[in-house]
């Protein structure tokens, strides 16, 4: 049984992944499940300049998913390199950096940078936080803009290249195929959906930003309708997540399209259920005599 | 830190709207102050685990307990735990309540939901002969919890209506003490009892440990979710990894 | 304490209705509460033609929600006047003629013959649905499209029109925009987001159809947000809906800047809590010394 | 149909997976094809009420039973229900199973969780003094509810194995009797053994009223999401309004 996933000029060792955001840089979790079994630690959100992050509280629990806005806290690229980089090079599986900034030439600058570097295996950019107030979620709802950063990244780097959509638009195809045509080696999606949670004794928003993004097994259902859109659309392979919480939810995903999945807020739950996803996927494959991740694809 | 399984021994109410939870240990030993986060339920929600401090730890018999209110879902469900029931446990979580500042004496607040964390200090305290003295607040003699006090430990309860034990908070007490200076002091409970907490530190010059919480998703320090404000460069801290113990002067007091 | 609520040229007793296509046309409910109670009764949408709806099974349960795909299964303009107005106008409260179709015209002739019959208080113009092929959705998503379809359907009544938004949009303040310019009196949102559940087994989707409607408490942090985002962007009134199953709920949809609020799935939960929700949103109003709807409104 | 409340008498597991539950019934009076929908937990998930077909009705002391199979989220929540436990019931929902037709004898079939509407009416049909013959399939002998059959009605249990009664299926049986000609054919149970039952019933040219089932939102008619296909011109019946008892000639067979 072959479960490995071809991105472009790299290849994961399998399928699941563990969402960014939800992992930190690894060290973590590491130090409570096995990371040589997973197929990659997508890492939390990188941007060139330290960020704090947003005001508190970022969190609030909601039916079935969570909102959260952090805002993209992360150290910045200076600490990146030196505090967290040596890690994910000595890491055993494949890091995936996930590039966030405001502006254009922010993301060209920080993958730019990153290529100085030899701790990971590709990129996510991240044009679709909707926790950011410049940047994040506005590349991703425009087709041009999302080509056009796609273009300008394609010659920094010949690692993966993978766009991470939001499925706060109209048609996620669209821009699908946008980064299809900038180049991209690969899409994932979805990031979070926008949502609201307001205090009714204090009379204002929980989350002091007002929106927040809404993830966990409530959005499955929209995650999985993305993917199988974005399906139709492009032929580039396709990351799913969103609300998975056991194998027959990534299952779904691949059914869908996808040809490698992330677990993201069911880490919180459970931090065993990427190692469960994943047995139960070869366990499925198993049963059902697939040998490859492409048996997945074309039922419907 | 470790996720492990356990069974529940015993839980029963233990004054109005809160329990207290008796469970086997599998993990490294706990030291006060720490937390631990767990999932005893089943399905989509509620979701997240739910972090909760240690109150007491008995190396012996491999046990644990924490002290719980019963606020939202989560908390209502745990009212149901029987002897027996499974939980799935992720722990030792967190820092620890840093030992007393050298020659100084412990004193330590707690009321609410920070009753179990404080027991556990105290009782650590008490054992290794540093003679703490231990304040806990209550709004009535309803809430005052039926739990073992630390042995040899002074203890003094306070309730807002007088009904049991000291009549005010914790902070009019310790006001009306004279002995207080040279304490270190440590607490955990209401937002209104820290701050008073940490300013009547703050007069007298002396330390003040405060454990705080926040809600959590990951409890590891991975999420960033759990930050709070501090009076520092980098603006937050984790409650979860950096915590949920602060020197309550890093903490922003509004 | 003033309940009622102005919508153009009419008013309802109170902001508390029953969202289209989960009360029929009110007989049934009817049966369990009394409607007298009610702000109104958002009928079941009806279009031109009998609608026989799509094929089934039309609903499965997702985590705190669930997929429907009806297909604006209905009766069609004949039988509706024969068979349903009659009820519709003796109801005790007032009713909206929730209005589908496939192209512009099927929504304009549909509301000339309603203009003929005086069942109802007003319309709901459901541009929103996302389990039709031709129609709904498409014009839901398009600003031009709404806001020409709104010019041309107010000189065709007095009554309040109301234009009912998707959520599946980039920016659902632009669309209600558009409705504001071309006339409408009020926009409702949400109807339901598009989602997708697979049948791993059977290996296609559960729902024959692909993609369903997703509502219930799942999406209420969705509807919040939206309804948040549209009072940002215009002065129309909001009802506001999606994810209702308490007082609470209602309120957050109140102080996120809606009108009036409809409850759907949570009626098959429990057929009481419309009633429950409103005598909540009283007794809040009653501690807090509100007078009337508009005191929930500017708090942030 | 009334929304009441209810409490639970008793729970218990009748057959492997299966188990009988008894309730007060303040509602109307109950007929045999009829069904409730039911919510006894809290919270978002899972969310829908679940619909069950009675399998009993007590008049005098205000009772009625249905039989569940644990299957998904709430009949798992449902195994749990203790005695006084509480209860939201919709019911009684739905048409009833048609009187046989005149001089006909009513051959009833059921299985899996169609066995609790079948009991009820096989139970009505004796009391009316009309000796139906009952035929229940199970997959084998730890299968077989332990629950109490009809009095005074012809009772045949099958078993895929032949572990208990007789070897083979449903319609394997029926179809092994030659004295089945001027019968009324009933049924409520997997698909295989209602498409098996149908075809019997179109050979014989005897009428056959069935019992389905489909996924409900509202139960009471309102939302057209258990809608099925028919042969007429409308193409769609609600189970829960038009059914959930059907001619079978009108259903789809595929
Ligand atoms: C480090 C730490 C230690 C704690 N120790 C104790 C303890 O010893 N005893 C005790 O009774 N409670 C303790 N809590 C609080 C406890 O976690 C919450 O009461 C519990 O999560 C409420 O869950 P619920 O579903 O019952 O209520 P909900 O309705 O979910 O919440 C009720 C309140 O609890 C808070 N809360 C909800 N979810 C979380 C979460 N994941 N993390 C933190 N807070 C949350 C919310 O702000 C809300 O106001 C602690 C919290 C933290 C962070
Ligand atoms: C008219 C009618 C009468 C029924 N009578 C009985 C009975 O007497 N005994 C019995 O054991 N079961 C009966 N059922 C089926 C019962 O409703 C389902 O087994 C139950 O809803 C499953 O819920 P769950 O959460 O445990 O499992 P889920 O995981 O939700 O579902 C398990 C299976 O049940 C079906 N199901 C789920 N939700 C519903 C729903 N709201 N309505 C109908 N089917 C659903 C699904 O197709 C799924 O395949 C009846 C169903 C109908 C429509
Ligand atoms: C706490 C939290 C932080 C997140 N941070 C990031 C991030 O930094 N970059 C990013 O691309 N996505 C981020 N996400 C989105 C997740 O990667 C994922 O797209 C989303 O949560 C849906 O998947 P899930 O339902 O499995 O969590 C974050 C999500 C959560 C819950
Ligand atoms: C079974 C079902 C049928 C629906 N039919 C319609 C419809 O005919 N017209 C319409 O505008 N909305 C329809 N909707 C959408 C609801 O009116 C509402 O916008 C949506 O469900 C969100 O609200 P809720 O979460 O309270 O259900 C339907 C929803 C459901 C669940
Ligand atoms: S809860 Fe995730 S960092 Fe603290
Ligand atoms: S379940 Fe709503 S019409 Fe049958």
């Amino acid at each position: 049984m072959d479960l490995t996933v071809t991105i472009g000029s790299g290849t994961l060792p399998n399928p699941v992944g563990v969402a960014s955001g939800t992992f930190g840089f690894g060290e973590e979790y590491g130090r409570l499940i096995d990371l040589s079994r997973l197929g990659a630690v997508y890492a939390k959100a990188l941007t060139l300049e330290h960020r704090p992050g947003n005001d508190t509280p970022r969190m609030v629990e909601t039916p079935s998913g969570m909102l959260n806005s952090i805002g993209l806290a992360n150290p910045g690229w200076e600490r990146f390199r030196v505090e967290k980089a040596p890690f994910l090079r000595d890491m055993a599986c494949p890091a995936v950096l996930n590039i966030g900034g405001k502006k254009e030439s922010d993301y060209l600058e920080l993958v730019e940078k990153c290529e100085e570097l030899d701790c990971h295996w590709g990129y996510e950019i991240n044009i679709s936080c909707p926790n950011v107030k410049a940047g994040g979620l506005a590349f991703g709802t425009d087709t041009h803009q999302v080509e056009s950063l796609t273009k300008k990244l394609r010659p920094l780097t010949k690692k993966p290249l993978i766009m991470k959509l939001t499925p706060n638009v109209t048609d996620i195809g669209e821009i699908a195929k946008a980064a299809e045509a900038g180049g991209a080696d690969a899409v994932s999606a979805i990031n979070t959906l926008k949502g609201m949670v307001i205090d009714t004794k204090k009379r204002r928003p929980v989350i002091p930003a007002g929106t927040a993004g809404l993830s966990g097994a409530a959005v499955r259902p929209v995650g999985v309708a993305c993917v199988y859109r974005i399906a139709q659309c492009v032929s580039l392979p396709i990351i799913g997540l969103g609300g998975i919480f056991t194998a027959d939810h990534a299952i779904q995903y691949l059914l869908a399209g996808a040809s490698a999945v992330q677990v993201g807020t069911a880490l919180f739950v459970d931090p065993r259920i990427p190692l469960q996803v994943l047995e139960g996927i070869e366990a499925y494959m198993d049963a059902n005599g697939f040998t490859s991740l492409k048996d997945f694809h074309g039922h419907f | 830190m470790e996720q492990f399984h356990s069974e529940v021994i015993s839980c029963r109410e233990s004054a109005r709207d809160y329990y207290e939870l008796i469970f086997t240990w599998k993990g490294p030993v706990p030291l006060p102050g720490q937390f631990l986060t767990l999932r005893c339920w089943e399905g989509d929600s509620p979701l997240l685990r739910r972090p909760f401090a240690l109150s007491s730890y008995d190396a012996a018999e491999r046990r644990a307990s924490l002290i719980f209110q019963k606020r939202g879902p989560a908390t209502s469900l745990m009212t149901h735990l029987k002897t027996g029931d499974h939980m799935d446990i992720l722990g030792p979580l967190g820092g620890t309540f840093p030992p007393p500042e050298t020659g100084r004496r412990p004193v330590i607040t707690g009321g609410g939901i920070g009753t179990g964390p404080v027991l556990f200090l105290a009782d650590a305290l008490s054992r290794a002969g540093l003679r703490p003295l231990l304040v806990l607040g209550f709004r009535d003699k309803n809430f005052v919890p039926r739990v073992h006090l630390p042995l040899g430990c002074e203890t003094v309860i306070c309730t807002d209506d007088g009904s049991a034990g000291q009549e005010g908070t914790v902070i009019d007490y310790l006001r009306s003490r004279d002995d207080l200076a040279g304490s270190h002091f440590y607490g955990c409970g209401p937002n209104p009892m820290l701050k008073g907490l940490h300013e009547l530190a703050v007069e007298q010059n002396a330390p003040c440990s405060v454990s705080v919480e926040e809600v959590m998703a990951c409890g590891i320090g991975a999420c960033q979710g759990c930050a709070i404000p501090v009076n520092l460069p980098r603006k937050f801290l984790r409650v979860c990894q950096d915590g949920p113990v602060f020197d309550s002067r890093i903490l922003v007091w509004t």
